[in-house]
């Protein structure tokens, strides 16, 4: 074990400075002011630090590292050549409060970008502003919200959310102040369209969901449930998170949706960095674009003083949506993962469709492989599909109940055997419509034979009893870690001498 | 994109194997009158070699702060990180790892995460830290809603909180965004003549759940009078401070001298300006506003063999669990650029930080040295700074500015922008990166925009 | 400085431990009058800050080929390196790992080395390759040495070697000094006026150790006839043929015509240009020559429960072992830019390779399609070429050269560097760096050349 | 495992490139020439090739991975910035042939680390061209040979070198046609000059040898040793791998030695890379100055039209020696180490006195500690000194001869113990003259509290029973690796269908 704070041994600091500007007189801290004891924190020399963070890493599992099935996080391969493009000084080193003719590029990729999504989505604008997919959520909620305000329609406090929604959709609508209706799925993971009929009404301000839902599955019934939304006078409001698998197969502005975000460290491959940062744009239909956080970036033909710092014909420059709700980030979002999806986005271009196929032919071929694995090996009576379904889209649920039932196996168990093999788990216990739920979703840039040897080993794990699967993990940095004796018995910062 | 496609080319062996035709059967479930017709109206794809040389072109346009003479912050400061932090925060195991909802495989990021919050705890005097929210707007914005939460059933003044007249229009913004869902009441506090806050003002604020101050504050100024605050607002209305975490080399922690909460923009320490984003919200708490809180915190526990092991812990709060009663909605994080100011501090040590912050300092001391001698430039407040302080010129600032950018300095930041009334005064930030030179060439072309002003007078 | 040694601070304590005094008590046993008198007379320490900011000062005032439309190489090729190349090599593991000593913990580096080893191998035709010599030019050296090793016993030319008379005169210069030593002597082939060996030439050199020809030559041209010189030599004289790698896309492999050792500067494929190091030197060969060739070597093998499991092997031919018997000396050598190399391969895979090469030949192509057609150009041989070729020009090379530096374009080689009887002969480089415009500019700007050769003449 | 070579699955390629130019006719090869089969290397997307990459870094062990005491090869910290100043566009995108009002900023610091070393060593001009520590011994002898048969010298012939020295030093001198004639060392592992004084003669070119010894001892007598093959018409040549003890404190120019080499990537930290690229620069007293391969870095005072790219106040240029041996590699030597060891460099300035005391302080505290934990463990009859010396300097030798004789435990079990805690293990068997040798070189960048540690599990390895011993290691990515195996079925490239 490294430990941060037990590293006392360097006498000064870790990293040296160039002296400080000379002074005439010294500069000063009130007197109150004056902090009395420096931080009690370590001290480790430039050796000791890279050596412990480097040991931190390798008790860390990334998408470098193996297979990171992880349904409903699209995590795919972060292609290196944008790291570098977000360190380059033309963003790492620019502030949001530059003059617009300081900031021809930034603006140039904001414009493409909201431009891309725009079309993507089948919206009428896009604003880059939230910095992850919740934000957008409650950035989106909050421009429906003054709609209706504006339009004097105060009776609408409602949103409607279906049981197999992520937390952040209830959770972001209710923080802008809205009461939330829960309806639920269907048997089969669906929709329950009479369900959405009974409570739809004048006081519905939107309906909140995702589609594929997070079953993995494709809600045929979307435009009718548009219809019957739109009819009671609400907002159709679409979760992103799933982009990942329509990309030019249809879009939420063809299902009948007013409002979208989009998580672009899923679809657009911004690094996840073990949690953050992220970037959830949002794109709405023409009705609500006037009230989108602004600064939006649009774009005009250039005046004879303007043109020699333009990058291209145009000349960029940041424009206020007039009834704005005001901003959500105190800047422009995170124009860092920006610059990366953006990098991401011009890779693929028009083939942002293959893109979207093969994270689907992914994710149904490993469904295949893993039910064809559990036949050979005589286990495919442990689990059933969390919904059934002729074909998945870029993610399918199984559900661990049998297992659980027979033998005492549960989702949490099948997933900490993933970990011994080496493999991330999928997400465990999400949606709560399936019981014993296990969530896979390969993403497009796995290969045929890791999601062929996974399937095997989803199949081996399975055949291993339950005892010895009770007290999996066991290859990894630490074994089974105790949730429950975290909770009860805090320690949320190193003790120092207490 | 080829590149990034391991199954380009084995489409139908996979669909064979599953009994399909073509890789339309995929999306047999789509309807129709929903389907995308034709090709994405997109541009084509590009290899990684044209889409690095678009990017250097592009962002070329741009010009860095390095390139020219800066004198802006207002929030966001250039400051140098060192070069081990970027090597070690783009190991793959941290970058292209998602939430650590698997603490067996995950200890790495979340050990590097609870030392965060002990570096943190420890920097601001606060026993509890997150390990992260979006950005200082956000944390200052979230504390208002915790205020609330713990503490407006028993105030005088229910969903009311007070926050600094100087506060930016941005970040009130996002705090009204945040606040107006739970219905809370955002009132403002006076500022003196000096710039500090003013404290006849700050009675009003008593009763209510909580009170947003900053320090420095959004001018520079350092307000000895903070560390009398929460004695006039008493018990139960949070004290919370917006801090640049790097004054906390010299400055007092506030967690010391009575705040309840202390939230900030974490950027100075570890992350560049990046256009503002990604950043990394700090937020701290003493114990009664922990299970009220908003965000993700790592506790140290054990595993099945007893050896010590970290998990995600009280999640109870969040989204995932607790829906729409959540203390905050807020999922992904900025984790990484967290790690980037965990790395960075562990850099720096206690001595470290006293160092930087003494560099920022004399950067900021210096210019008001320099300025105060300089023709047609007045210091707006008689005060103790750090970073950054207002001027008073000639003429319009804006004008200012625009000369000051013609001959190759980026001047500082309007003050118009945030105080309508205000037309000539602009804000200076200074850092570590600051040098005499930069200073000298601003005092030069200051006097010169001076003498020009004189002219047309 | 400080930032370096963790126990500045702690020497009383460690040497009180140690029952000592002070430091000098540790250099008790040097001699006073060999000792240091005062501190070393050099600068004073810098922090990382002011290396970097003197750094970027200083190598700015380096002109990068980048920077420039660039037509530069003659042994050195300007290529783009993917980003994934640079971020995985410089993982600590790999970065700061010494030679491979102890294979337990080092089964990374040598399962690489011995990746790269069947890489190099299929791309040259042959069998065995090392894990890199120093450069092209001590791969070629070493060749020869080796080969006269291998064969002088029986040859009727003992001690005695062949070489291209084109090779360059560095080159050559590198491969007497490591001659010298085994007295060997190194005669010259000649070649004819389209650029390709002469074969009756070669003839002189059968009996003898050894014969080294470049595929493409060192004037960029495509010899085919290089595939009947096994034929003319015999068995018994080893073919060495130096290649540059990224033409084994579309070029035959020289172990497939009958070259028994392939030799070449690896750095088109996986490193910059760097100024002219590090490269690596790639080292391949037949079986005959194995026991007798230099550098290191890994193995696939297993480990005592049969586990696969890779070591370094065949180390009695090392100096670490044989000492003055050594194969050769070298000990340090490329890995790290091998890796480079290695991980490049990984990435282009059989069809990227043959892209790659496309993509240089194609600018080779367009070159010369440009440039026959500039007045006051000719292009000196009438073969087929890859990367470069030699062009006749008006007036001196130097002159001409000294013009396009004028108007922004390094123009290539003044082949007067290399054979002083050639006054206005410039070597042209394209790569797959090099575009339309590139070749575009280098014409107009030739044209304009010749045109003032004109007036002046 | 995984196997780069059983990737095969991508069917074109892990790197997608722009379109080629267009040309007018197609680019021919040479019918006869044109390749007939594919490089039948394997196909890997980008993601598979990062994922594999990354998985064997992970078996690879670093100092940034852990203690890495090799004696001899002073694995010191690798400082961060120095990776980013080399991939600098101004030294990794410049070409040697630029002209030199290209090259003045590459110039300027070829200059200033030439001034650095010749300081340091107390020699009157260095080279930078070798690009590593045996190519600095070869050329530095070639140029002792070229020196002798320019004064018509003709029959010094021979080389000595002592028994103690590494494999190079012979090998080099061999190499450039020298006769070796190898002198024992004393019992104490010293130079025996009464050995030195029955061979050193009119034959004798040079001595070669390192102080301190590869023993880690000051050779007090180097004077004396100077002397006698200096009267014998000799010279000196000094093997610097070992300079890191010594820089501010004696040179080997105050030695009495002519030449000498640096092993940059020891002495100032170019990172090792698993076996290289190194830099091995050489410095001369005057009277081998024009034998050194060319060219040199020079200065003067710059004309007029020169000071407009000169970095200072001088202008820069190459220089070329009088009677120079020609080149050992060809260009100008590893630049970017030179790069790297020059901000190395920088950091210590006239520190670099420091940094040699440092390493010579831990060297000693790593001795006595491991003495003081053994005797505590019990286990001090195990070994003992290599030479008995009452002080080391930056590295020290152990024989673990006891432990062999007692119990069956070699060097190497010892090693092998140390591998399965987490330290790469020191040099062993090296240098021959100490049987059963650890050679332990902890460098100046480690901490007490690593060194106490170390020193503490060093002791415990020995307690460890020779069976267990024989056995290690077990927690290692393979165990341990049967080396005869490997020479005996010799397989030095994927099989392929073979
Ligand atoms: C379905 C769904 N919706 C919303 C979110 C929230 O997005 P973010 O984590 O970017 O805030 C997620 C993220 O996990 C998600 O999976
Ligand atoms: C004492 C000694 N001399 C010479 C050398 C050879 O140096 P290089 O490996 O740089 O060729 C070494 C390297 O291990 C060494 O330790």
């Amino acid at each position: 074990m490294s430990h941060l704070f037990n590293h006392n041994g360097a006498p000064n600091t870790g990293y040296s400075q160039p002296p400080s500007i000379e002074t005439a007189t010294k500069p000063s801290i009130p007197k109150g002011l004056v902090r009395r004891q420096r931080a009690r924190w370590p001290r480790l020399s430039e050796p000791e630090m890279v050596r412990h963070y480097t040991w931190l890493s390798k008790r860390n599992f990334g998408i470098d590292t193996g297979f990171y099935p992880l349904g409903s996080c699209t995590m795919k391969h972060n292609p290196r050549v944008n790291e570098v493009i977000a360190q380059l000084p033309g963003i790492a080193d620019i502030h949001p409060h530059q003059p617009e003719h300081h900031l021809q590029g930034l603006l140039s990729i904001y414009y493409e970008m909201q431009h891309m999504l725009e079309v993507c989505a089948g919206m009428d604008q896009v604003t880059l502003q939230p910095v992850a997919g919740a934000q957008g959520e409650f950035t989106a909620v909050r421009c429906i919200q003054e709609y209706f305000r504006l339009k004097g329609d105060t009776k609408r406090t409602k949103v409607i959310v279906p049981d197999s929604a992520h937390g952040t959709n209830p959770a972001s609508a209710a923080m802008a102040g809205f009461e939330i209706v829960e309806i639920p799925s269907r048997v089969d993971g669906r929709i329950d369209l009479d369900a959405l009929r009974a409570v739809a009404d004048e006081t519905t301000a939107a309906m909140m969901i995702t589609n594929p839902n997070t079953l993995g599955l494709f809600e045929a019934d979307i435009s009718e449930a548009s219809k019957i939304v739109h009819d009671a006078g609400g907002q159709m409001y679409y979760d992103g998170a799933n982009f990942n698998a329509i990309l030019g197969i249809t879009s939420p502005g063809l299902m009948g949706f007013d409002a979208v975000h989009f998580n672009l460290h899923k679809t657009f491959s911004q690094p996840h960095g073990g949690g953050g940062p992220g970037s959830g744009p949002i794109g709405v239909k023409a009705h609500l674009a006037e009230f989108l956080p602004g600064p939006l970036a649009d774009r005009r033909t250039p005046t004879a003083g303007e043109q020699s710092t333009a990058v291209d014909e145009f000349w960029y420059h940041w424009r206020e949506p007039v009834h704005s709700i005001g901003k959500v980030q105190q800047w422009h979002g995170n124009a860092g993962a920006v610059i990366r999806c953006w990098a991401y986005y011009r890779r693929y271009g028009s083939g942002l469709t293959t893109m979207s196929e093969h994270a689907v032919l992914n994710a149904n071929y490993l469904r295949y492989a893993i039910h064809k694995a559990a036949r050979e090996e005589g286990v495919d009576h442990l689990f059933v599909d969390g919904a059934e379904t002729d074909v998945a889209k870029h993610e399918f649920t199984l559900s661990m109940q049998p297992a659980k039932e027979q033998f005492g196996i549960s989702a949490m168990d099948v997933a900490k055997g993933l970990l011994d093999r080496g493999y991330m788990a999928p997400t465990v216990y999400f949606p709560l419509v399936v019981p014993e739920c296990m969530m896979i979703e390969p993403t497009e840039t796995e290969s045929k034979d890791t999601l062929d040897t996974f399937a095997q080993h989803f199949a081996e794990v399975l055949k291993v009893d339950a005892e010895t699967l009770h007290a999996a993990p066991t290859t990894t940095p630490v074994r089974r870690v105790d949730e429950v004796y975290a909770a009860r018995n805090l320690c949320l910062r190193h003790p120092f001498d207490e | 994109m080829v590149d990034q496609l391991p199954n380009l080319g084995r489409e139908d062996e996979m669909l064979k194997a599953m009994g399909l035709q073509d890789m339309e059967d995929l999306f047999s479930d789509i309807p129709d009158e929903v389907r995308f017709k034709g090709p994405l109206p997109l541009r084509p794809p590009q290899s990684e070699e044209e889409i690095l040389s678009d990017a250097r072109r592009i962002l070329g346009a741009n010009i860095s702060m390095g390139s020219r003479t800066s004198f802006l912050g207002a929030g966001l400061y250039r400051n140098y990180i060192p070069a081990s932090v970027f090597q070690l925060v783009t190991r793959g195991e941290f970058l292209t790892a998602y939430t650590p909802y698997q603490p067996e495989v995950s200890q790495g990021m979340l050990q590097a995460m609870w030392e965060f919050q002990s570096l943190i705890s420890e920097l601001v005097g606060l026993p509890i830290a997150n390990l992260s929210l979006y950005d200082g707007s956000t944390a200052a914005a979230e504390a208002l809603t915790c205020a609330v939460r713990v503490h407006s059933r028993k105030a005088s003044q229910p969903n009311t909180v007070y926050v600094s007249s100087l506060t930016s229009p941005d970040k009130m913004s996002v705090m009204e965004n945040y606040c107006q869902g739970a219905e809370i009441t955002i009132k403002t506090l006076k500022h003196n003549a000096d710039g500090t806050l003013n404290l006849d003002s700050l009675k009003t604020a008593a009763g209510s759940c909580g009170v947003y101050l900053e320090q420095p504050n959004p001018l520079g100024v350092l307000d000895e009078g903070l560390t009398k605050t929460k004695e006039i607002i008493g018990e139960h209305t949070a004290l919370i401070v917006g801090v640049q975490p790097v004054s906390l080399g010299m400055v007092e922690a506030p967690g010391h001298y009575g705040a309840d909460i202390v939230v900030g923009e974490g950027q100075p320490l570890g992350s560049p300006v990046t256009a503002g984003g990604p950043l990394y919200g700090i937020f701290a708490c003493s114990k009664p506003y922990l299970r009220l809180m908003p965000g993700r915190i790592v506790g140290r526990s054990v595993d099945v063999d007893g050896k010590e092991a970290y998990c995600l812990t009280l999640s109870t709060r969040e989204q995932h669990i607790r829906r729409h009663r959540a203390t905050s909605n807020i999922c992904t994080n900025e984790t990484l650029i967290a790690l980037m100011g965990a790395m960075h501090m562990a850099l720096l040590g206690p001595d470290g930080l006293h160092d930087l912050a003494y560099r920022n300092a004399a950067a900021c001391q210096k210019a008001k040295e320099v300025l105060v001698e300089t023709p047609g430039v007045r210091i707006v407040h008689d005060a103790p700074h750090f970073n950054e302080f207002a001027i008073e010129i000639e003429g319009s600032a804006e004008a200012c500015l625009a000369y000051l950018d013609d001959n190759g300095i980026i001047g500082g930041f309007d003050l118009g922008r945030w105080y309508p009334s205000i037309t000539n005064q602009i804000l200076i930030t200074t850092t570590d990166q600051t040098t005499q030179q930069d200073i000298e060439a601003l005092s030069a072309q200051l006097s010169m925009w001076t003498s020009h002003q004189g002219v047309s007078a």
